[in-house]
């Protein structure tokens, strides 16, 4: 099998067995959304490590085992569309294309940070590519989403918007109040509920009415899908399906990517509230090995290939951490810039 | 227009009249023309014309599309205009009653205002939020407050009260050209006051206070509807020999220390009236700004605030009046202050 | 027919056609449902008149057209049983207990009246009957419902809680919130929408995504009920099986009473968002004459009988207005009393 | 306990210390079993503890229906707990952040605050709310806020900030008591300081400062965090020849102003040091308060407001810490007014 690096040559349809999404991804596609996920998840590893080395200060919130859902949901996507984030956003961030040395230097709160120091974790952004930044409000992205997608559509762009939110956000008025505009102004947003079980400590079952958060797009007369959320090809194929919705002019589509959260909430979760065999289950399911295992089973992926993929993505990361280390810290007298415009 | 005002700011005796209300209504159909950028959000702003009129007619003008009503849903409206603006929009999101912006504090203080500063100066938000405020309509308790102080208390927002239609037309252009969010306070009770407002583009700069009588025995600082009052009280005080100056407040953030020292300096004395509850409202910080000024070398006697009382808007007409400072409180504080004068 | 005056014993079920309330009722109790009704409309009209007269000042929302929604609602309840209810509160209060010479002196701002005149007509409460009171904000008696609810369910009372809101308080997130709090803690709540199709001036079709308000409640894994809400046998029925479900630790319902204001939304209302027509279709079903004729149809009401009724009601209407016309006003000394409790 | 309230506040050298943490906990525990109408409801203070491990293990004590988990529904929740303490519970909110507070403005301000009064004193809302407030942590602009100021603008609430684990206490525990709404903002830093708390229960009255170290030449007036920079402060410019008299404000609304008047009397010198932003923040209205005493004749100089920096905090830790008072602030400051003293 002849494989063409074409981004619109896909693969070829011969394995019937196969996920419908690759009918529709060229094979450096699926490898650039396969590094794209170890590319986070090692972000997220040597983040952690800077932060226990006492590099980084104030909190974080890791997205390993996560990853599919924010690669796969972000393939249909290009610059002109846009994405809200959450608190646990730095897959989202690099799914939607930042460069993992302004990331990390503002980690380490430096000029050449996304938000010069300003903002950390919480806070990364990219409007360059249409990343409107992570939020510290669970739920807060959710009407800012359906805002740019209003904003898109009075331009007359064909631009679409991602809101990507947790189970926890589903519980917030704002949920409620974005999918409603979203739907009756029929607005190009996909709502991505990624479902880890978990707003910390509280499990959907004890917070949420409803068992999957899907069914709540009955409330807004919109699609409600529920995908295997660690599983790219069916979190790529529900997004795309949504995101076409949307480009035509549809309308809001509320998906469920079910997840899970392999770390604690953040860095002071001492994982109460949940058992160590539940964790071991998932980490079973690892969205990564599942994805690598599955193109290698297609024929798309060689482990040379793989070690490559791996190889490439720790140079891009020490070399971050480099960067990141040398960027200039900021001016305590800068303290009130940019505060305004003028 | 029935004060004082009238004289001050006329720019030209042939200039026609139009109410606080129209005026507003003008500014944003001038913005409207001249920038498609610019649109409005709100509850029953289209047919019905809003709770108050001051969008009136504009949707036969300009369409639902720029004229949008919006569900009952104000903090996802104001997401929704923080999104737009992000996304390169200019909207203008009306509040039906200021009260009901204790429903979005979160997209208004967390996102609208931080987002810029957050975001290391990458993005704006250039939006503009109109807020109806004040008593004296028997709506009670929910339906009548001055929460302006709160909202002056944000950096990032920019912060304005317009006590005239001049006025009102000036700063609310200003508002929408201005790059950064400007929350604009309107006073219920002057919608319909008359007053000379010039044809065609203007604005009046934020960040300007204006002296709407020049007095050389005490300074009144007064905001909105309190400007009328002072005015009021002033003539009256004329009559009596002491020549009070006023001064309109008109920016909120920033307030304009220069042009209030600069006053108290000559007239050596500072009564600060305001609508909103007395304990924080906006004269706690003229009264501190001057404390803590050279003018204060020159004060000779205690700064009184006279402010709204330390209770909930009441429905009695009689108790409501007796909550807010009034044309007789006014002159009564300022007699009072000067009778010991030597 | 022989019909006993005892409140359990229920009208003799020989009319196959009759609807299942009437197997419930006693003669007297149809009786006192219609009288209430017919005193929700003239206190409501009665006030109206008075506010023309400027006996009244603000703004009052009227009810007319609804009455069978608040009665019938109400019919189930009794003093351990909570409401909160909306700005189109009247119907709620009077279902719930209120004697109208109290809510006329609320109104005309006196001491006697329910909130001693500091409240008025948007916020007049009866917390002895259970009424925690009619609120200024769309949606805001909703979670404060759940709150009663919970308590009543901590302090191990049987107590039932209904929830009034109108169809435009079904998009605010408390309605989201609240709803799904009393699902997960299967509280005794009964929300009752109203819906008369308009919020302001915004159709239910231009503000919701779903046509029925009730198919929401599958968000929230509660029954969700549509029921003819100018229909008092309809609405009695759906509320004393919700209210018993509720009472049984079932947990919450929605039930959204279709009806129609046939008033404008308040006194400035120019009702410029519907047509004559459609006003028109909707007074043809007017909820007071419809039941009137079920009740002659079936036997249970003679001219006689409803000539005394509505007689009934002109006497308590006149003595009331006399009462509160007489009624102390508050002392303006008195401003702030109330505040805090001590 | 690291500062040199120590000494003035330990009722007894034998008696036990607590961390400020633990202290809150005591308090409701104490309540807890005293009164079986306390409860707890908040984001993850089950099983998690909470996130700063306030109510730490009391789920285990008490059980998940004395201590609930809510979803992430803050308004929602806020909203339950007006209605249960309505309805004659006794809830204590916290909210996971301060920040998150905007979000439930409207139950807080609307309604808790406004109830008893817009009622005419027919019914109390005794319930507490707890805000973790204040920057110092990284946690950026988002998680860091000090918006004391906006609550205690608003009649009806009662707002208190306790400095040390005795008051917060003491404090907490008369807030519980208190048949009306009280807000006690918890300073994160303060979180771990330990300090002599004794056993068993007491109050610390609501509404009275405490003077924490007696001085003559200069009075500082600071609040939660900036009580012990102050003292500090006091320490070095004792060394200096300076002594600066501390006051802990403790209670913003009502503010105890005999107490700060008295002691501006004898130092006439006044200095508010506060984290809020200056604008607008508590100083301004101590400062206000002194200017319109009677202390004002006794004044040497104008009244100094160090408060927090005119814009977002920022993450970076340097801008972060210069974004707020710090003791070499406080110590420069006081220095700088006391230059010139003759
Ligand atoms: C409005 C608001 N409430 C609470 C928090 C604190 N908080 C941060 S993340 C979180 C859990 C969010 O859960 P979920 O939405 O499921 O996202 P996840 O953390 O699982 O990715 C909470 C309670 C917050 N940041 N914002
Ligand atoms: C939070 C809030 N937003 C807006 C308003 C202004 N307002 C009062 S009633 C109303 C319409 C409410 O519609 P609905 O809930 O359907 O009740 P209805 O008036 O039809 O009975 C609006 C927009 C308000 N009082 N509170
Ligand atoms: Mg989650
Ligand atoms: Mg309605």
């Amino acid at each position: 099998m002849s494989i063409s690096g074409s981004p619109v040559q896909t693969v070829a349809p011969q394995f019937d067995n196969r996920p419908r999404i690759y009918g529709r991804l060229s094979k450096p596609q699926l490898h650039d959304a396969l590094r794209k996920m170890i590319l986070i998840r090692r972000f997220e590893e040597s983040a952690e490590e800077a932060y226990m080395r006492g590099l980084i200060h104030g909190t974080m919130h890791l997205s390993i085992g996560q990853e599919a859902s924010a690669v796969g949901s972000c393939l249909p996507l290009d610059d002109r569309d846009y994405i809200t984030s959450t608190h646990r956003g730095h897959g989202h961030c690099i799914a939607k294309g930042a460069e993992v040395n302004r990331m990390f230097a503002e980690f380490f709160g430096k000029e050449d940070g996304y938000c010069k120091g300003r903002g950390g974790s919480m806070h990364i952004a990219d409007p360059t590519r249409g990343n409107l930044g992570a939020n510290g409000i669970v739920g807060g992205g959710i009407p800012i989403a359906v805002g740019a997608a209003l904003a898109a559509k009075k331009q007359g762009r064909d631009s679409v918007v991602i809101a990507f939110f947790g189970d926890g956000a589903n519980n917030e008025g704002a949920f409620h109040e974005g999918l409603n505009m979203a739907s009756i102004w029929k607005l190009p947003v996909i709502f991505v509920c990624e479902n880890n079980n978990y707003g910390m400590s509280t499990s959907t079952e004890r917070s949420t009415a409803v068992r999957d958060v899907a069914t709540r797009a009955a409330a807004y007369a919109m699609p409600g899908v529920v995908v295997d959320g660690n599983r790219l090809a069916d979190v790529a194929d529900a997004s795309f399906e949504a995101v076409e919705r949307a480009r035509r002019g549809l309308g809001p589509t509320l998906i469920e990517n079910k997840t899970y959260r392999i770390r604690g909430h953040s860095r002071s979760d001492r994982n109460r509230y949940r058992t160590k065999e539940e964790i071991a289950s998932w980490q079973a399911r690892d969205p990564i090995l599942q994805l690598e295992a599955e193109l290698t089973e297609f024929g798309l992926l060689t482990s040379d290939e793989a070690n490559a993929l791996r190889a490439s993505v720790e140079t891009e990361i020490a070399e971050a951490i480099e960067f990141a280390k040398t960027s200039p810290s900021p001016h305590v007298e800068n303290l009130t810039r940019d505060v305004y415009s003028n | 227009m029935s004060t004082a005002i009238e004289a001050e700011t006329a720019p030209d005796a042939g200039v026609r009249e139009l109410s606080y209300a129209q005026a507003l209504q003008e500014a944003m159909a001038i913005a409207m023309e001249a920038d498609s950028r610019v649109f409005l959000m709100g509850e029953d702003i289209g047919v019905y014309g809003g709770a108050f009129q001051v969008t009136g007619d504009l949707v036969h003008r300009f369409g639902e599309d720029r004229v949008m009503d919006t569900p009952i849903s104000e903090l996802g409206g104001a997401g929704v205009a923080v999104g737009a603006a992000m996304a390169g929009m200019r909207p203008i999101y009306e509040f039906q009653f200021s009260d009901f912006a204790t429903l979005a504090m979160e997209q208004i203080v967390n996102q609208a205002a931080k987002i810029r500063y957050m975001l290391g100066g990458s993005v704006s938000v250039p939006l503009v939020m109109r807020f109806p405020a004040g008593s004296g309509t028997g709506a009670a308790a929910q339906h009548s407050q001055s929460l302006e102080a709160w909202l002056a208390h944000v950096p990032g927002l920019k912060v304005v009260q317009p006590s005239t239609p001049h006025d009102a037309k000036g700063l609310l252009l200003a508002a929408i050209e201005d790059p950064d969010p400007v929350m604009i306070f309107e006073h219920k009770l002057l919608y319909k006051m008359k007053g000379p407002v010039p044809e065609g583009h203007y604005t009046v700069p934020i960040g300007k206070a204006e002296i709407r009588r020049p007095g050389r025995d005490v300074t009144i600082v007064a905001n909105a509807i309190m400007v009328h009052r002072a005015l009021e009280a002033a003539e009256r005080l004329a009559a009596r020999g002491i020549e009070a100056e006023v001064i309109d407040l008109r920016s909120l953030r920033p307030i304009d220390t220069a042009t209030i020292i600069d006053s108290v300096k000559r007239t050596s004395r500072l009564i600060c009236v305001y609508e909103g509850v007395k304990t924080l409202g906006i004269g706690a910080e003229i009264s501190a700004t001057i404390a803590e000024s050279d003018a204060f070398d020159y004060l000779d006697c205690p700064i009184v605030r006279l402010g709204g009382a330390e209770c909930p808007l009441p429905y009695n007409p009689e108790l409501e009046k007796a909550a807010v400072p009034q044309t007789d409180t006014i002159f009564a504080a300022v007699s009072d202050m000067l009778a010991n004068r030597i």
